[in-house]
């Protein structure tokens, strides 16, 4: 983290995204804003609200409704100069531009041995939790962990959120930039003025403790943090809380060291269990920490189900119960 | 384009006849009992604007202003043919049959929602814009090639004309010659953003001369010229002559979602104004009074009708049963994984074993 | 596994997946294929040679350049009476479908809680060795594995491939059956003519061994089997080779009994290791078999890396040099 | 539609000019030179057919036939324009500046072969089908909002009219006006499906009409006319009139890639005829001799030139050095993550270690 800024505000996550941003947009004439709603309207969540006013529809885009022309014509505009932050309305949305993410936006590096860079951002709301219709809850960070030439950051919190939208926008290649909605109003945080980064590929330790890493990001960090704080009160268990931050490329040094300290671990998301970034991090520590470790390894995720109807959304999310539970078994193995 | 595609009128704002030949020989019973179905679906939709500020329901998704657009394509439809709806499409699924219990559940976020009365071929309403146009195709080929005269009538709204899947499926359509309508409800608006900036074209008809499919464009807001249009298209469709590509021209009313402020993107003195002057059911209102068909006494009485069944609806959905774990996983695959029969069984231990 | 028929035919992998097709396309009415030429043209791979001709063309339907249209046109059909087998002609062009597939064809049973269902098989050849052109090669199983409502199934013979093929038409829900290319002609296995199915779900057990279990699918079959051949033809070693077979579901029964009879384990892939299904399998023994381990579990897989062009694809694709080393580095542990 | 969208000529198949108001003051040593890059491009192409089956290439993609709709366009582009080629477009990229050895690394599947020399806009040819499309209007965009008079080109096939990204990238460079040429070369066939099944409509040019850009069809065997409808269109987007559609209609003679056998699809004999028909060189041929500017001399000369261009292209491209490891690893990202460096690092120290 290096900061340059001296004065704080205390914001929260959705005026941190739009903070760094609105940083950008005044300090870069290349970076520019594009996707369904961001202009006029300010964007369904207020992430772009003032945008458009103050920088004008040059800069800040309504698009039609077209994903895939979305991030198809933003490949072109990076390639060709600019700097595109591309909306997604919803993560679930995304896969229409599937296509162009995954043959393109990630590849044209490679495919044209440099000649060609794509500094893209895409942001997108994500996760279950606020009573959305369906398909708008979907949690699929995994489909993008998993596909080479591009990264994924999700923050928490709003001082994570700026630090780190900052640091995606500077980056010379795809960064997929995912923000829980359930986190969007659920806190404030301190906030610098002006400009400041948040490493990309850095994790952050919450709390520490000594006799489980708990490993978690976005939305489930609050629920984690919950459950941690119920259960130190009640047994005597103490727990590492460590907030990923960076889904790709993880932070194999603090995950290492997390696990080799306290010999156990659990990770908590809310995507389904298969195919999990879990399942990732489960692999980091079994290539690094074989021996270290006093027992198997939690997970508690969300079922290999759709997300469901709203209805239904509270049995789908890891309850605080459940990591409790999770937390418990690896201890008491 | 606009001189190529005009906006067929049957009966114009002033609730005058303009085009007496392309009536049939509708009667005013006919087009009281369409006026009827308007204001069922307009008052449900009033209904849970309401309900949703007394957050009895999750957010709702108005279509006031659009009745005719979805009434009278809908009742060009017959039992077994498919409906594919969008998230905005209710007063359409709720005329093909739909049940206003499970209408009303769906706003509780509840899977009943996408649920028809069996025997009614309605799909869950298509989420991700243009996607279900796909379905529709694929649907109504079906139907085609077993040689039956069912055909499939698909919603979409201006916006949804940007994606690729629009495209693909009119490509389809053309190719195949599904027996297909594609009814285009152009509401001026997608979200915040008009028509102007989703498209050059001041016409979304033109868009079928890309598929040498027949294609028109005509009020929305005149449910008898939404009918008969509908009905000559679905008449096509069954005769093995393809799909067609409607675009009914109209407006809603109110926002997006309720949890959207369409005053921040578009002046809504207009849309007041629009009541005065496109609005649907006042039209009807007006031709009825111009017929001398139009009793006060009538409206009351209908009113009431719908206003008992609203509630009764209502009252059913509000004392359904909650929720059931199952339909979290009894329907992701035939038969549960085992994956899932672990979670499942999990998922039911932790919750008998700690307790808060 | 149930065999009703006699007779055999020593044939190729690819002889296989078109024989199955034959069988149901003549025994089902409902049964149907639509792709990009499949028709007049029999396929590129010739997977459905014959099939325009016997069955004509409205059973073998050459489609329109149309992923996402043919997938959706899939859904539409399969929902109203057909059991529709869609090729995408290669797995990398897969992607334009990809909304079709996550958001409907996996979630139409949940989402109409079981009134419409879509028994929807789609092929696709896919897998790097064949010096395709890029895109062509991209091994992305683990983008479905973590998709719920869908099965995903990976023969690496004839035989697997047409009774897996003909399960998997039989099966209520979608399935992607995955062909890999290097298997299409490696090979020629005795098949059983007509109708027979291979158990979706369950693994093969290629090799029977006792100090570690080597799990592997599609074209790494022949590698593994190669590498274990050579080592144990040096070493004092013994391999028990799993071939997978099924993706989604993982047979549980099969890989934990494995594991916890050698106690060690190594997982063989192709596709990027990051976000590999080699992650699921290693889930799968920390949740069954932790106590049984005496090694870290070993991935060869390939790099978080797009399948570069052909003329380094072999330095890609995780060698026989690399699979002996990993088992040997678990053995020797 | 074909009366609105009749197939444009400057030279006819006799070598007749047709048009001769379209021709501008075009000389003839400049027809001379089209027809020299002409020959250039399809002595390439049969010398690579050539090498596939002597196994020095892999599969490659021919596109004899398809010269004068390639060359033409790309000769009117400028320096500083942008290309967007498919698999199949290297006539184009060839004239447009791309290097021949480059080129023909491509075909031993070498990363070289998608770099062109520096200062030479092409992308990487376009392998899913119809996704440059997008990329073509996104740099366009670009060199509009910076206000430059670049344009961009690109290239795609009758097929690729089909997918969703077509229609995407033609809304999207109607909406926001960019300066692009969207070219079709509309061959006939998509591998081996026929225009007729990929489509209803007889012409591709019609496709515009859905999103109010210009639109045209031509004969995309008159480089001439190709080459002046090509020059048109960029004007157009340089001087900020937005884009435009080009239907060039055309013929692939031969496979759609060597691992492909066109008789199973169609009858070759039609394919034999037009090299006496339709064949873009021959027209040229045949007008230069109308206007006895044709020396059989000149053409044995520049054969030569071309053999020895191509002769040492191939002796650069064989004589190449072997593809690296660092070309795996170094370009996925700008600086590889620790996943990768790990890779590196453990892929090098087994083949240090183990030698089999
Ligand atoms: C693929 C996809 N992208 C974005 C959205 C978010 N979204 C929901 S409704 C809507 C506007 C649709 O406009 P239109 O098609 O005109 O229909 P209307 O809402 O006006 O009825 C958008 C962008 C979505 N549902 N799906
Ligand atoms: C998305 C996608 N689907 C399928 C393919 C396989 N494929 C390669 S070329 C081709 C035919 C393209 O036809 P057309 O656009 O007419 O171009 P042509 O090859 O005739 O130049 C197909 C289907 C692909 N490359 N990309
Ligand atoms: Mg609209
Ligand atoms: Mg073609």
């Amino acid at each position: 983290m290096t900061t340059t800024a001296i004065n704080t505000k205390k914001m929260t996550m959705i005026q941190g995204v739009r903070d760094a941003m609105h940083e950008m947009l005044k300090e870069h004439d290349d970076v520019m804003i594009l996707g369904e709603d961001v202009g006029v309207n300010g964007g369904v969540f207020r992430a772009t609200e003032g945008l458009y006013e103050e920088f004008g529809e040059d800069r800040v885009i309504d698009t039609p409704i077209s994903e895939s022309g979305i991030i198809g014509n933003s490949i072109g505009l990076a390639v060709n100069g600019f700097r595109p932050i591309a909306e997604m309305q919803f993560l679930g949305f995304i896969y229409p531009a599937f296509n162009q993410l995954m043959t393109h936006a990630t590849r044209l590096r490679q495919r044209s041995m440099g000649r060609f860079t794509v500094p893209l951002v895409v942001r997108a709301p994500y996760g279950a939790g606020v009573r959305a219709p369906e398909i708008h809850s979907d949690s699929v960070e995994a489909l993008f962990t998993q596909m080479p030439g591009i990264k994924v950051v999700v923050p928490s919190n709003a001082y994570d959120a700026k630090g780190l939208l900052i640091a995606s926008i500077d980056d010379p290649d795809p960064v997929l930039f995912l923000e829980p909605m359930r986190c969007y109003r659920s806190s404030r945080t301190e906030v610098p003025d002006g400009k400041y980064n948040v490493e990309i590929g850095k994790a952050s330790v919450l709390k520490e403790g000594d006799d489980i890493s708990v490993f978690t990001w976005g939305a489930m960090v609050i629920d984690t943090m919950k459950a941690v704080e119920k259960l130190e009160a009640k047994k005597n268990v103490s727990c590492e809380v460590i907030d990923l931050r960076t889904l790709y490329p993880l932070d194999k040094e603090t995950i290492a060291a997390s696990v080799q300290k306290t010999g156990r671990a659990a990770i908590i998301h809310e995507a389904p269990a298969t195919g999990g970034v879990s399942n990732d991090v489960i692999s980091l520590i079994n290539d690094t920490s074989f021996l270290y470790l006093r027992a198997p390894i939690q997970r508690v995720a969300g079922f290999d189900t759709p997300v469901p109807v709203y209805s239904l959304e509270q049995e789908y999310l890891p309850s605080t119960e459940k990591i409790q539970t999770a937390i418990l078994h690896a201890v008491d193995f | 384009m606009l001189e190529q595609f005009p906006m067929h009128q049957i009966i114009n704002e002033e609730g005058e006849i303009v085009d007496s030949s392309s009536m049939g020989d509708i009667t005013t019973d006919e087009i009281k009992s369409f006026y009827y179905k308007m204001l069922r679906a307009r008052m449900l939709d009033k209904k849970c604007v309401h309900l949703q500020r007394q957050g009895r329901i999750g957010t709702y998704v108005p279509y006031e202003g659009q009745e005719a657009a979805q009434i009278g394509s809908s009742l060009a439809l017959q039992e077994g043919d498919w409906m594919f709806p969008t998230y905005r499409d209710h007063a359409a699924t709720l005329t093909f049959g739909h049940s206003m219990r499970n209408l009303l559940l769906n706003w509780r976020g509840r899977p009943e929602g996408n649920v028809a009365p069996e025997g009614v071929n309605i799909f869950p309403p298509g989420i991700p814009i243009a996607s279900q146009l796909l379905h529709a195709t694929g649907a109504a080929w079906a139907e085609k090639k077993r040689g039956s005269d069912r055909i499939s009538l698909v919603y979409f709204g201006d916006g949804a004309t940007s994606e690729g899947d629009f495209h693909e499926a009119l490509n389809f359509g053309s190719v195949f010659n599904t027996p297909t309508v594609f009814f285009n409800q152009n509401n001026g608006y997608a979200i915040s953003v008009p028509m102007k900036r989703q498209m050059k074209t001041k016409t979304i008809a033109q868009k079928g001369l890309a598929y040498d499919i027949e294609c028109l464009r005509i009020d929305g807001n005149d449910v008898l010229s939404v009918y008969f249009a509908t009905q000559s298209a679905v008449d096509r469709a069954r005769d093995g002559k393809g799909p067609t590509l409607i675009e009914a021209v109209t407006w809603r009313y109110g926002a997006h979602t309720t949890a959207d402020d369409p005053s921040k993107y578009r002046d809504q003195k207009e849309t007041e104004a629009r009541r005065e002057t496109t609005d649907p059911l006042l039209r009807i209102e007006r031709y009825l009074k111009t017929q001398e068909a139009w009793e006060e006494e009538w409206l009351t009485r209908i009113e009431e009708e719908i206003t008992l069944e609203i509630e009764t609806a209502l009252t059913e959905m509000e004392s359904y049963p909650e929720p059931d774990l199952s339909q979290l996983f009894d329907y992701v695959y035939d038969t549960p994984t085992w994956t899932i029969q672990e979670q499942v069984n999990n998922h039911l231990a932790v919750q008998g074993r700690t307790t808060q």
